[in-house]
């Protein structure tokens, strides 16, 4: 419960600031910010794997991924790097507060699962023997699936004229 | 209770075996002697635990700095530094006090906040790192059921740091060095995680102190001394040296390029921490990997248990460092384009097939037929692979049109 | 409120916040970033349920480990996700030299 | 065996049209090509037809593969095959064997040819649908092939299509013979309406086996004919066509337009002789009106009409290929007379050693004319022999056995046995008569022929006449080996032929000039033959000084030699009495459209074209301004309504938001309602 008071207002924050920020590379540092509250958030509430895989891939990967891209795909001009307030800003919160509406009152109001609070440990020898037992065709699914991404993406990123360099954009 | 008879009361604090956590013990034992509750004991031995591993590694990092110089000279023929001291053992105290006595240069352009922000953000998580690493049978600072998967998140921060760093400086050269840095950091960091998989899949444990408990009883029980091991280990040895950014792979901060990479823009007290996250980054690749494949802190031999295993750990420790500068006195800078082929194309295949390789020796029952099994499995890919990117993907022999005559 | 309800009221704004970000960022990797800050929303619901849902009240033998490992499935999709989807952008940004998605509307009326 | 036996006989006709298929689609300029894969092609065929004749040596072998089913209509069903007796495989075997060495002749013949490979593939062609026709086992079969042997020939003999008179030589032929096949289908439909088959053997339900014929011979049409005489009588007609039997023989002659190697293979030796064997295939429904019937007393009377009358005017020809062409429409009549007379052994006998002897004078004559530069006038050649020896050599033996010399020409004892047969047919003596008759005018002529051409001093000094090419010479001596071998299996010391024919054993039969007559009759025939040649050689040796000098018989007949000399008058009189009336007709016809068709087609066309005209006015004007406005305005709001298709996926995001948004508050708005 004190962990979660102290997190929940910093996650907001900062995925605030994910969203605000002018400046895109900003953004995604808060939004790496965000990632890695929410995995320390994992770690609070006894999902120690999730949380660190969390961190790993979120952290370690999706956000260097994503500031990499940033960096890659600089217009040039300054200016235009930077975001003014858009213009849809009106639309997006007129789209964007029903539904946080719906959610929120749902949340609060909507769940009438008796629930009896525990404290759970997240048994990793257990995972593992789910994932590959009762869920080893998800796991296959999945290896195939990113197998192909990686294939994908390499391709994808391939500079038609110099082929050598796919690798640095991973 | 008087704090001498609780001392006393638990006598194997003062063997050998238990030194490194002495310190430890005593500020809890006195601590709860003077009826402080419970989880100021725990925090206080936590921190003091905490402050014992980086007081050792700070000391060892300044002790590298002159060791690294005097190796080095060794190696080129030279003196290296001789005058701070006697044989210039002062050398490291001069350079610190040298550091933090100049001047804090931010650029106009750079970000303060976050150009502040990256030299502690690379700092943190090799301390961070070094926290779970099982140096002695009675000293592992935080015993984690997760510590590799720790190992591994904690150490993907950097990745992020060097990036701030490059980028807060608002400069050209910090900012390619970063890419350069960050592109490398993640392309060396996929071959080292699938190595180390090897030894989870065979532990059957991501708990670093149990991986070490598993190879006891001579060093031929190591996991390096397997024929997976062997070549998973040579693999996770050069990618640690990727992961450091050492020679030959320093390219993110080749002096002769691009000045001094993402550092280029800090000074003084940064600098210096910067330099610290590298070496203390150094001491933790290092100590994972004699943690995963020379057995940690186990002696080699079972008559040698009456040494300390932790003196065992940093012996271990101070020759796979040693390897570190030889090679760099040895080897010359590879070019990016060299670098990211052979991580690809070379180390990415090899390190897939330790994985299997793995497994089989598992499951064949670690005898004389998992040898017979494992040892083509490898060795054969190994061979085509290693020709074929040899002949056809190995960058052309380059011709002096000149300098040759 | 119980915590749970704490939870779930984080992730709905988590996930409002990400639905901002896709609707009104104008550069396409800005979008991606909110799509992240929607999965995550989704996956802090997966582990609040599994945190504080105990399943002693279903009267369940086998741990209830569902919740997990959707996650691990989640976040290792996602991870592929933005692999792709970072990849696209960068081959829209070599045809535009743009990664403004105002700027493409080649599709357009 | 039985299979693999019937696909080999399959082979036979099957290679020679299937190379003519290959080469139509070659171009013109693989020539060489061409005739390599037709020669080829013929050869293969000519050796499994031996085999098969081999296959038939055996007195009293028949083979009939079972046939096909072609198609069934209903419960009827039409089935085709083929049919191997002593009849068809000798028939098999003498048409390719001629043909092959025609082949290699044309070689020589056609070589400075442009449209060398056609000529081959039409060749192939014929030879295919002629073997066909031999070995079909079906009447239906047999007219397809035989409609396929008449295209043929009308290709080959228009073959130099671009002189006009070739080009309606072709189309002469092609439309007289076409008379006769349209008697032939009747005849034939006929017969399949009374007996329900056309296949001529089926295990006792076959057209030529008792049950049909039976049933045939029974039923009775208009003016108490029967049937089987009134369908024989129609498959007359069409014997009569392709065979060139008087009246319908006029093509034949014109149809020399065709190149030389064509008239030798065509209308000397192969496919007129379809008519022939035609007769001799139905010759039981002939027959079935005894020996003395209307059919065979008409065939008879035809063939012995046809034998006088084309000696005849064989006798007043100049043209060297022209004498042939009615000589072979005589010999075939004398065929017609041995049919019609019974005996069916004879007239084959005659067609198989006619078509050797005829092939090779036809070839010789090519021969002749290639060495005189194109030159076919007897009048203006003379004296050939030393020029051309082994030509004149082997002329000489054609012309020997064609006009009958005794004892080692087959023409000798086909004849012979041709006269044999007319003389003890109960039905008269005077085919008899008129076959003796035209045997001695056959003497003459060829006497005749051979005089001018090869004896005495040459007519026209300017030319200078070559021996042939080997390529061209080779076939003439095979082909004269051929007629003069063929006489030792139809002696009547050891009538090998007619008996095999028959289905009987021969056997050598010592007694035989000791029968009625037999002694007699030969002694006729070499009568006939000496008295034949002495007259020739008596009028016309040393008679034409030059090529102007008159004929000597001209001046002693007069009216009649010239009657002769325009073939009596057929060709005048199917003018006058066919012809022009058509012609007249089509003329009027011409008139009616000139006078009332056309201009109701102008006044038509008008009226068209002024629709036309209003239409198009109220298009342009009605339609084009309307619709064009139409189309406008739905463009221009086709524009505005697509401007809110933005092209951005924000945009686009948004309208789902908001779209998600209104159904929430719908949801909530029922939910609480």
């Amino acid at each position: 419960m004190i962990p979660l008071l102290i997190l929940a207002p910093l996650i907001l924050l900062a995925a605030f600031g994910a969203v605000w920020m002018a400046r895109p590379v900003h953004a995604a540092l808060m939004l790496a910010l965000t990632l890695a509250l929410v995995a320390v958030l994992y770690l609070a509430l006894g999902a120690d794997f999730i949380g660190l895989v969390q961190f790993a891939v979120y952290v370690g990967a999706v956000a260097v991924l994503i500031v990499f891209s940033l960096l890659i795909t600089r217009p040039g001009d300054e200016a235009e790097e930077i975001e003014r307030r858009p213009r849809s800003l009106v639309t997006g919160l007129f789209c964007t507060l029903p539904v946080l509406a719906v959610l929120a009152y749902t949340a609060v109001f909507g769940s009438n699962i008796k629930l009896i609070p525990w404290q759970p440990k997240l048994s990793i020898a257990e995972l593992g023997e789910m994932l590959f037992t009762s869920h080893a065709p998800a796991v296959l699914a999945l290896a195939v699936l990113l197998t192909a991404v990686m294939i994908g993406a390499a391709l994808f990123a391939r500079e038609p004229d110099k082929p050598q360099d796919d690798s640095s954009e991973k | 209770m008087l704090p001498l008879a609780a001392v006393i009361s638990e006598p194997s604090l003062f063997s050998l075996e238990h030194l490194p956590r002495l310190p430890q013990r005593l500020v809890e034992l006195l601590l709860g002697n003077f009826g402080a509750p419970e989880w100021l004991v725990s925090i206080a031995g936590f921190l003091v635990a905490a402050g014992t591993v980086v007081g050792v590694f700070l000391g060892g990092f300044a002790l590298l700095s002159l060791i690294e110089r005097k190796t080095l000279a060794r190696i080129q023929n030279r003196i290296g530094p001789n005058r701070a001291g006697w044989f210039g053992i002062l050398q490291p105290v001069a350079d610190g006090i040298k550091m933090l006595t100049k001047e804090d240069i931010v650029p106009d352009k750079a970000e303060k906040f976050l150009h502040l922000l990256a030299p502690i953000l690379i700092v943190v998580p090799a301390i961070l790192a070094l926290g779970v690493i099982p140096y002695g049978r009675e000293w592992t600072p935080v015993s984690l059921e997760l510590g590799l998967l720790f190992f591994f998140a904690v150490g993907s921060l950097t990745e992020l740091s060097v990036f701030i760093a490059g980028w807060a400086s608002g400069s050209k050269f910090p900012m390619l060095g970063a890419m350069r840095a960050i592109s490398q950091m993640i392309s060396y960091e996929l071959p080292l995680i699938i190595t180390a998989l090897g030894v989870v899949m065979v532990s059957g444990t991501l708990s670093l102190p149990h991986i070490v408990e598993q190879q006891n009883g001579g060093f031929w029980h190591w996991n390096f001394f397997t024929p997976w091991g062997f070549f998973a280990g040579i693999l996770f040895f050069i990618c640690s040296i990727a992961e450091a950014n050492r020679c030959p792979f320093d390219l993110p901060e080749g002096e002769s390029e691009i000045v001094a990479g993402h550092m280029t823009e800090y000074s003084g007290f940064k600098y210096a921490l910067f330099f610290m996250g590298e070496y203390l980054g150094l001491f933790a690749i290092s100590a994972l990997g004699i943690t995963l494949f020379l057995g940690g802190w186990q002696a080699p031999l079972p008559g040698l248990g009456f040494v300390p295993t932790w003196i065992w750990f940093f012996g271990k420790l101070a020759f796979v460092i040693f390897l570190f500068l030889w090679i760099r006195g040895t080897y010359p800078r590879v070019r990016i384009d060299q670098l990211m082929r052979f991580a690809w194309l070379c180390m990415i295949p090899m390190a897939l097939l330790t994985l299997p390789a793995a497994g089989v020796w598992h499951f064949t029952g670690r005898g004389l037929l998992s040898w017979v099994l494992v040892v083509p499995l490898l060795l054969v890919p190994w061979v085509i692979v290693g020709v074929i990117f040899n002949k056809r993907l190995a960058a052309a022999t380059r011709t002096y049109t000149f300098a040759d005559g | 409120m119980t915590p749970l309800a704490m939870m779930l009221t984080l992730s709905s704004v988590l996930f409002a916040l990400g639905l901002l970000a896709v609707l009104t960022r104008r550069n396409a990797i800005l979008v991606l970033v909110g799509i992240e800050l929607m999965l995550n929303a989704a996956n802090l619901n997966f582990i609040a349920f599994w945190a504080f849902d105990s399943p002693a009240a279903h009267n369940a033998v086998e741990p209830a480990l569902s919740g997990p490992l959707f996650v691990m499935f989640a976040i290792a999709i996602a991870a592929a996700e933005a692999a792709v989807g970072l990849a696209i952008i960068l081959m829209v940004f070599r045809h535009t030299r743009s990664t403004d998605l105002n700027k493409l509307d080649s599709l357009h009326g | 065996m039985a299979d693999h036996y019937h696909l080999l006989l399959w082979c036979v006709p099957l290679l020679p049209l299937l190379a003519g298929g290959i080469i139509a689609f070659l171009p013109d300029a693989k020539g060489r090509i061409a005739s390599k894969l037709a020669i080829g092609a013929l050869f293969v065929s000519c050796l499994l037809a031996l085999g098969a004749l081999g296959c038939v040596l055996p007195a009293g072998t028949v083979r009939i593969p079972a046939p096909l089913t072609w198609f069934t209509f209903g419960d009827v069903t039409l089935k085709i095959g083929l049919l191997l007796d002593p009849l068809s495989a000798g028939m098999a075997a003498m048409v390719t064997f001629v043909a092959l060495w025609i082949f290699i002749y044309s070689l020589g013949y056609m070589e400075k040819e442009k449209r060398f490979g056609r000529f081959f593939g039409f060749l192939s062609l014929f030879c295919g649908a002629m073997l066909m026709v031999v070995l079909s086992s079906s009447l239906l079969l047999l007219f397809m092939a035989w409609e396929l042997v008449g295209l043929a020939s009308y290709l080959l003999i228009g073959f130099y299509y671009e002189k006009p008179s070739a080009a309606a030589a072709a189309q002469k032929a092609f439309i007289t013979t076409r008379i006769g096949d349209m008697a032939f289908f009747l005849g034939m439909i006929w017969l399949y309406g009374h007996s329900g088959t056309l296949l001529f053997y089926d295990g006792g339900n076959g057209l030529l086996e008792s049950g049909a014929l039976s049933s045939l011979a029974g039923a009775t049409t208009i003016g108490g004919l029967t049937v089987s005489a009134a369908a024989s009588l129609l498959l007359l007609v069409g014997a009569m066509g392709k065979s060139g039997q008087v009246p319908l023989h006029t093509w034949l002659p014109d149809a020399m337009e065709g190149p030389t190697p064509v008239s030798a293979l065509i209308h000397a030796a192969t496919m007129v002789a379809a008519g022939v064997f035609l007769v001799a295939r139905t010759h039981p429904i002939f027959s079935l009106g005894g020996d003395t019937g209307i059919a065979l007393t008409a065939t008879a009377w035809i063939g012995a009409i046809t034998a006088l009358y084309a000696a005849l005017v064989a006798m007043a020809q100049y043209d060297i290929k022209r004498i042939l062409a009615y000589s072979t429409v005589s010999q075939l009549g004398f065929m017609m007379i041995a049919l019609g007379t019974g005996g069916v052994a004879a007239a084959m006998f005659h067609l198989i050693a006619h078509a050797f002897f005829k092939a090779l004078l036809f070839l010789s004559a090519g021969s002749v004319i290639h060495g005189c530069h194109e030159e076919q006038d007897i009048r203006k050649m003379g004296g050939l022999r030393k020029a051309m020896p082994k030509t004149f050599l082997v002329y000489a033996i054609g012309m020997m056995a064609l006009a009958g010399f005794p004892f080692v020409f087959s023409g000798f004892w086909s004849k012979e046995a041709i006269l044999h047969s007319a003389e003890y047919w109960p039905g008269g003596k005077g085919p008899f008569l008129i076959a003796a008759c035209a045997a001695l005018l056959t003497a003459f002529y060829m006497t005749r022929q051979a005089l001018l051409v090869f004896f005495g001093e040459s007519r026209s000094p300017e030319s200078h006449p070559h021996e042939s090419p080997l390529v061209m010479i080779v076939p003439l001596f095979v082909l004269a080996a051929g007629a003069v071998l063929l006489s030792i299996i139809g002696t009547p010391l050891w009538p090998w032929f007619e008996k095999w024919i028959h289905g009987e054993a021969a056997v050598f039969h010592a007694g035989a000039f000791g029968e009625k007559g037999a002694i007699g009759l030969l002694v006729l025939s070499f009568v006939i033959v000496t008295v034949g040649v002495g007259a020739s050689v008596a009028v016309y040796r040393n008679a034409m000084a030059s090529s102007d000098t008159p004929d000597p018989l001209c001046s002693k007949l007069g009216g009649f030699w010239r009657f002769l000399e325009n073939a009596m008058g057929f060709d005048a009189f199917y003018q006058k009495a066919v012809i022009n009336p058509l012609a007249f007709f089509a003329g009027g016809i011409d008139m009616l459209e000139r006078m009332i068709f056309v201009p109701l087609m102008g006044l038509a066309e008008m009226a068209i074209k002024g629709c036309g005209r209003i239409t198009r006015a109220s298009d342009e004007v009605g339609l084009n301004k309307g619709f064009d406005g139409v189309c406008d305005g739905l463009r221009e709001r086709a524009d505005s309504t697509s401007r809110s298709q933005t092209g951005s996926p924000q945009g686009y995001l948004r309208t789902i938001g908001l779209g998600v948004t209104v159904l929430l508050v719908l949801y909530f708005w029922l939910s609480a309602g």
